[in-house]
C-alpha cells in the first residue's frame, strides 16, 4: 500500500496544481500514417509543464464519449501565447477525432497533471522511447539540453506508420529502428542495450513505450547498476488522484496511482 | 429567478441546492480543490470508506463503453481512521454539507463505521453503501436482499443520529420492495443508483477489459434505468432521494427531480469536467424556469403523468 | 477462412452463420425484404405473438438515448392466427431456420402458442418471451421469478417438441438462477437479454417521453450489461445461448461468442442500418481471424479470464 | 385495429420499395436562422418519390445516436444525376449535425417511405402548411401544377427564424404569416380558413404541420363539407411498418402506422 499520509499530504496544492483552460488548434500536421502533430494556443495560462507530465485532452465527446484522453506533454512554449504541442498516434474514437482537428477547433485540456521525470543521476542519459513514448522523451531531451545535460534519445516504433522523426523546435532522435524494417534499423529498441550502457557509460536511463519493452529495460538496468525511470501507461478517468481507476500493481503488490504518483516511477518501485 | 429558488431540504438537511457529487467519482473532496468552486456545491458525498484500508481490485480498473463507462475499482480507500483523521478536518473547511459513504462486510461493520463517524461531528449524513457491484462480500449481495437491507440499515440508524441515505442498485428485481424494507427500518432517505452490473471483452485477445472481469456501469448510458428507480421507489415509499445516475446537464437534474429526487448526485460527469457540478448549479435556475416553475422544491415528483398510459390496451 | 467457419450448431438448430434478427426489430421478416439478403442471415426470430391480435401501448412509443433508445410498443401484434395464415408461408421462402417467440399472460396461453405453431412445421424452434417490460402481465413479471419461469417453461416443453429458447431479463437480482430455473424445467436454451426498464422526461413540458411512462432500453448503452447476463448464465447452466443487447458491429460478436453465447441477435442495430445483420455476416471471419482463430465455434465462452481477478484484494 | 391483412398485402414490394442509398451533399444553404435547405446528390438510383413521401437520413450517429431522422422529400430530381432537396430545421442533435453539413460529406437514405398525399378532390386545392410542414407541399404544389391542376399554398412560421420562402425550382408559398408577426402577417395559418374555403371555392385541403393545426384544419373542413388530407408527424425507428413505434391513435381508436400507412392520412381517419 502506498502510504495515505503522503498521498493526502500531495492533496490540497491548488497554487501549483492542474488546470482547466480551453486551447485552439493553431496547425495540425500528419507526420506519419497513423501520427500527427497538434500545436494547441492556450487561451488561459497553466503552471509550466515539466517532462513527463501530461494533460487530460476533452476530444469533444460530449456524453456520448465521456473520458478525457491522456497525453504526454512534447513541447511547451509559454510565451508570446502560451502553448502546447502533442503527438498523437490514432488508436480509436478520441485520437481519431483529435488528428481530424482543423485550426481554429477548441480543445478542454486539465493539466499539467502528474509527477515528471526527476533529475538523473551521473551525466550521461539514455532516453529509450517506444511508439508515441517519443512524445515525453522529446519533451524531456530538450529539458536536459537547455541545462546542459547530455543525453541521446533512441527510438524504436512499430512500424513506420508509426514514426516520427521530430521537428526542429523540438528536436529529434539520434536514432530510430522499427519492428519490420520498413525505416530505420529493424528491431526492437531495447535489443542490445546492455552492451549500449557500456559501450557508452550511460549514467542514467529513462524509458517510455509499451510495458513489455519498459519492464526488459529496468530488468538489463538494474543488472548494470544502472537507475532507471520508467513512465507508466493506464487508463484514466479523473487524472487527479481521486477515482483510483489508473492503480496499477508495483513492486511487492503496492498500488501505484499512476496518474498523481507517477506516470514516471523509478523502475524499482514498478518492477520486483 | 434567484439563488434561493435552489434552496433545498434533503431529510432536514439544508442544501444551498440539490447538486451533490456522488461517492467514489470526487475522491474525498480534497483532490478538486482549485478546479471547482466547491462552495457552491450543494454537498459532497465522500468515497465509501471500510473500517480498514482497502487496495481495491486487480488492474485495469476502467473500461469507456458508449456513453458511459465501466468501473472496477473494489472501494479502494484510506479507511475511516484516515479519513477522520486527515480528510474531514480540511475538507470541513468548505463549508458544504458532507455525506459520509460507508462499506463493509457485516451488519456490525456498518454499524461501527456510522457510529465511529458520527462521533465527528462534521457530517450531515451518512449513506450507506449496499450496492457495490465490485466487493466479493457486503456490496451488491447485500442491496439486492430485502432483508439484509433492512438488518443493515437498522443497525446503522441505531447507531447514529444522523439522517440515513441506504444506496441501492437497480439490479433487484424487485427494487420498489427493498427501497420499502429500507424504509421500516429506518432509513431517512434512498439514493438511487449504484452503477450496473456490466463487463466488456477484447475481441482481440479475448481479455475481459477489467481485470476484475466484472464492473459497474455508469454515465448516460444508464439514465434512463436510475430515471425509472428513482420514480419506482418515490412512489413506492415517499422518502427523500438522492436520485443520480448519468446526470450531465441541468435538464438532467430536472428529469431526477420530476421523477420524485430532491436531491441528485452527479458522478461520471465529472471525469468528462471537474467543473461540470457547478456549470449545472448555474444553469439550474434556467431549467426550474423552462419547466414552469420558480423552484426546484415544487418540481420534486411533479412528473405529468398522461390520462391513457395504459399497459397492453386491446 | 471461408463460410464454413461460422457454421453454427444451436441447440440442434443448424445455421449458416450465428447471426439472428432479434424478435421485434424485424417485424415479421417480410418488411425487410429488398434491403437486405436475409438467406444470408442465420435465421430470423419473428416478432413475438399472442393468442389474439393486440393493439399495444399509447403513443409515444419510442425515445431516443445516449447509445440507445427505449420503446413500450406494448407487443402489438397481429395475433398466431394471422402469423400462421399470412406471415409462415412467405417468409419460409427465404429459406433460413425461423424461429417463433411467444408472449402469453397465463401459463396456458404459452402452451397454446406453442403447440399451435409447432403444427405449422415451418418453425425450428419457439422463443418464450417471459421478460417484456412494457406489458401489464405476464411479462417480465414471469421473467424475474424463478417459479414462473419454470412453469411456463416447462409447459411449453410438455406441449412442443421444437428446441425451446427461453428469453430473459437483466432486472432479476439472481438472473443466473432463473436461468438455471429454465434448465431445469427444460429449456433447450436462453435469449438474453431482453430491454432494460427505463424511462426518460421532458424536463420542459415535465411529461414522459414514453405515452407508457416506462419502457425498455436498447442498444449499445445495455451492451456491458447484455455480455455480463450472458456470461452469468452461460457459467451457470452450460445452455446454448442466443446472446444480444446492443450488438453492432462483428467485434461485437465476437465478445458476445466469448462470454458464451452460440448466436446472436440484432435488434436495434437494425434501426441504424437494415442491413447492417448482413454486414455483419460479411465482415465476421476476418474479426474471427482477429481473434486468433478459425471457427465462430471454438470461441463460444473462450474468454481468457486473468490469473488474478480476485475481487477486494487487500 | 387497422386490416392486418392490408398491412401484409403491402410488404413483399421490393421492386417499387424503398432504397438503402447513399448520397453527397452537394449544397447546403442556410435559409433562416434556423433552417437549411440540403441538396443531396444520389450515388444510386431510388425509386421516384411522390409529395408527401420522406427518407429515413442516417445522419453519421453511429452507435451514440443510433435512429435516423425522417425528412419529407422537397423536391426531386431525376435527371441527370439523380438529387433529393430537403427543408431542415435545427432542433436536436441530428438535424444539427445535418444543418452544419459541408459539400462533398456523405449522407445514408433509406426511402422514400410511406404514401404520400392521395388525388385532390375536384380542381382547385388548398396546400396549408406549418413550420417544415412546408417542404412536402412545395412538393405537392409541384406535382399539381406540372400536372395542371390549381393550387394555393399558405405557409404559417412560429417567428422568422424558421420562415422559408421557396426557390425558384422548388417553387414558393403564395401566402406567410408568423405567429409572432416578425416577418409576413402576424397570426396562425388557419386562422379564418372557414372564410378562406368558402371565398375561394377550395374544393380539396391538404395539410402539413403541427397536431393542433392539423386538427384544427380537419374540423373546419368537415363543417365545410371539403376533403382534406393530413400529413402526421411521429417518432420513427424503421420507417418499414415492422417496429410498430410511430403508431398513433386515430379515429375510433384504431392504430395508424405512420411510417406506412402514412404519413398522410385522410383527415376522418385521423380525427373523429
Ligand atoms: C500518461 C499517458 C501519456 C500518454 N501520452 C500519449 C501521447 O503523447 N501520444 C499518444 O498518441 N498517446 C499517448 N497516450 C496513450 C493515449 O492516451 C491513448 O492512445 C488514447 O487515450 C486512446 O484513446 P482513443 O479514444 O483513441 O482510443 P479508444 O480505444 O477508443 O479509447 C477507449 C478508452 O481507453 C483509453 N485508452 C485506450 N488506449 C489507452 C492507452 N494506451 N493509454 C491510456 N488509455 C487508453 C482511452 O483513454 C479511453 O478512455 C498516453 C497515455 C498515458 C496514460
Ligand atoms: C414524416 C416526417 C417528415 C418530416 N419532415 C421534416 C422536414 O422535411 N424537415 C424538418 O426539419 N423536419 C421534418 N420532420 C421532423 C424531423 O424528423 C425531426 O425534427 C428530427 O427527427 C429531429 O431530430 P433531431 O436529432 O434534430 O432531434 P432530437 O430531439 O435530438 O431527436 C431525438 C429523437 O426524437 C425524434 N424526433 C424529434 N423530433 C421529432 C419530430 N418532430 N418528428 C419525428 N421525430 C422526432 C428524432 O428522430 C430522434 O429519434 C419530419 C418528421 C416526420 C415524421
Ligand atoms: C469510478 C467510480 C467509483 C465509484 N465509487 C463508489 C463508491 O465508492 N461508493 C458508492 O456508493 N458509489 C460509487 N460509485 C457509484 C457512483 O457514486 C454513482 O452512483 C454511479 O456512478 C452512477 O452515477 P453516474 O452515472 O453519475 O456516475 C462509483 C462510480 C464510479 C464511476
Ligand atoms: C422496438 C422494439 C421492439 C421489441 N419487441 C420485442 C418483442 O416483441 N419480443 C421480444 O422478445 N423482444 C423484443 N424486443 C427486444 C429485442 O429483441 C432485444 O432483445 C433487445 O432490444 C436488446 O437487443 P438490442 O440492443 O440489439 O436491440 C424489442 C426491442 C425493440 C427495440
Ligand atoms: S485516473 Fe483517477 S486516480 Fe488516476
Ligand atoms: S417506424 Fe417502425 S413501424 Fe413505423
Amino acid at each position: 500500500m502506498p502510504s495515505w499520509r503522503d498521498h493526502l499530504q500531495r492533496l490540497r496544492v491548488a497554487e501549483h496544481g492542474p488546470a482547466l483552460v480551453r486551447a485552439v488548434v493553431a496547425r495540425n500536421e500528419r507526420v506519419a500514417a497513423r501520427v500527427c502533430v497538434l500545436d494547441l494556443r492556450l487561451e488561459e495560462d497553466v503552471p509550466a509543464p515539466s517532462a513527463g507530465q501530461f494533460f487530460l485532452v476533452d476530444c469533444g465527446g460530449g456524453r456520448e464519449h465521456l473520458l478525457r484522453r491522456p497525453l504526454s506533454v512534447m513541447g511547451y512554449d509559454p510565451a508570446p501565447q502560451p502553448a502546447l504541442i502533442f503527438l498523437v498516434e490514432v488508436v480509436g474514437w478520441g485520437t481519431r477525432r483529435l488528428c481530424a482537428m482543423q485550426p481554429g477547433e477548441k480543445v478542454g485540456l486539465l493539466g499539467p497533471l502528474g509527477r515528471g521525470f526527476g533529475a538523473p543521476a551521473g551525466r550521461f542519459s539514455l532516453l529509450i522511447a517506444g511508439g508515441m513514448g517519443i512524445a515525453p522523451l522529446l519533451f524531456l531531451s530538450h529539458e536536459l539540453k537547455s541545462r546542459e545535460q547530455a543525453c541521446d534519445l533512441i527510438a524504436g516504433f512499430r512500424d513506420s506508420g508509426q514514426v516520427f522523426g521530430g521537428r526542429q523546435d523540438i528536436g529529434s532522435p539520434n536514432g530510430v529502428c522499427t519492428e519490420d524494417g520498413s525505416m530505420g534499423g529493424r528491431g526492437k529498441v531495447c535489443d542490445g542495450l546492455a552492451g549500449r550502457l557500456s559501450e557508452f557509460g550511460y549514467t542514467s536511463v529513462f524509458a517510455c513505450g509499451p510495458g513489455g519493452m519498459l519492464e526488459e529495460t529496468a530488468r538489463v538496468c538494474a543488472a548494470a547498476g544502472v537507475p532507471c525511470q520508467v513512465s507508466l501507461d493506464s487508463r484514466m478517468a479523473c487524472g487527479l488522484g481521486m477515482c483510483r481507476g489508473c492503480v496499477k500493481q508495483g513492486a511487492g503488490g503496492a498500488n501505484l496511482c499512476v496518474c498523481k504518483d507517477g506516470p514516471v516511477f523509478d523502475s524499482t518501485q514498478v518492477f520486483d | 429567478m434567484n439563488e434561493s429558488s435552489l434552496m433545498t431540504n434533503l431529510a432536514g438537511i439544508e442544501l444551498a441546492n440539490p447538486v451533490l457529487l456522488a461517492s467514489g467519482t470526487a475522491g474525498y473532496g480534497l483532490e478538486l480543490d482549485g478546479l471547482l468552486d466547491m462552495s457552491r456545491l450543494g454537498g459532497l458525498i465522500l468515497k465509501s470508506v471500510t473500517i480498514e484500508p482497502w487496495a481495491g481490485n486487480a488492474e485495469p480498473r476502467i473500461w469507456e463503453t458508449t456513453g458511459g463507462m465501466l468501473n472496477s475499482i473494489g472501494l479502494e480507500n484510506i479507511g475511516v481512521e484516515a479519513l477522520i483523521e486527515d480528510v474531514l478536518p480540511r475538507i470541513s473547511e468548505i463549508g458544504v454539507p458532507l455525506m459520509a459513504s460507508i462499506a463493509g462486510d457485516t451488519v456490525r461493520a456498518f454499524a461501527r463505521l456510522a457510529s465511529r463517524l458520527e462521533s465527528t461531528g462534521a457530517l450531515a449524513a451518512v449513506e450507506v453503501n449496499v450496492s457495490c457491484p465490485n466487493v466479493e462480500r457486503g456490496g451488491i449481495q447485500f442491496g439486492v436482499d430485502p432483508n439484509a437491507t433492512a438488518a443493515v440499515t437498522t443497525s446503522v440508524r441505531e447507531n447514529c443520529t444522523m439522517p440515513v441515505f441506504v444506496k441501492l442498485s437497480a439490479a433487484a428485481s424487485d427494487l420498489p420492495g427493498i427501497a420499502d424494507a429500507a424504509s421500516r427500518a429506518g432509513a431517512s432517505g434512498l439514493s438511487l443508483i449504484n452503477t450496473v452490473p456490466g463487463m466488456a471483452i477484447d475481441p482481440v485477445s479475448r481479455s475481459p477489459r477489467l481485470g476484475n472481469v466484472t464492473g459497474g456501469l455508469s454515465g448516460p448510458a444508464i439514465k434512463p434505468i436510475a430515471l425509472k428507480a428513482v420514480y419506482d421507489c418515490f412512489r413506492a415509499t415517499g422518502l427523500p432521494i438522492i436520485g443520480g445516475g448519468g446526470i450531465y446537464d441541468a435538464g438532467d437534474v430536472i428529469e431526477f427531480l420530476l421523477a420524485g429526487a430532491t436531491a441528485v448526485s452527479i458522478g461520471t460527469a465529472t471525469f468528462q469536467d471537474p467543473a461540470r457540478a457547478t456549470k449545472i448549479v448555474e444553469e439550474l435556475p434556467d431549467a426550474v424556469t423552462a419547466a414552469g416553475a420558480t423552484t426546484t422544491a415544487e418540481l420534486v415528483g411533479r412528473l405529468r403523468t398522461p390520462r391513457n398510459a395504459s399497459k397492453g390496451k386491446r
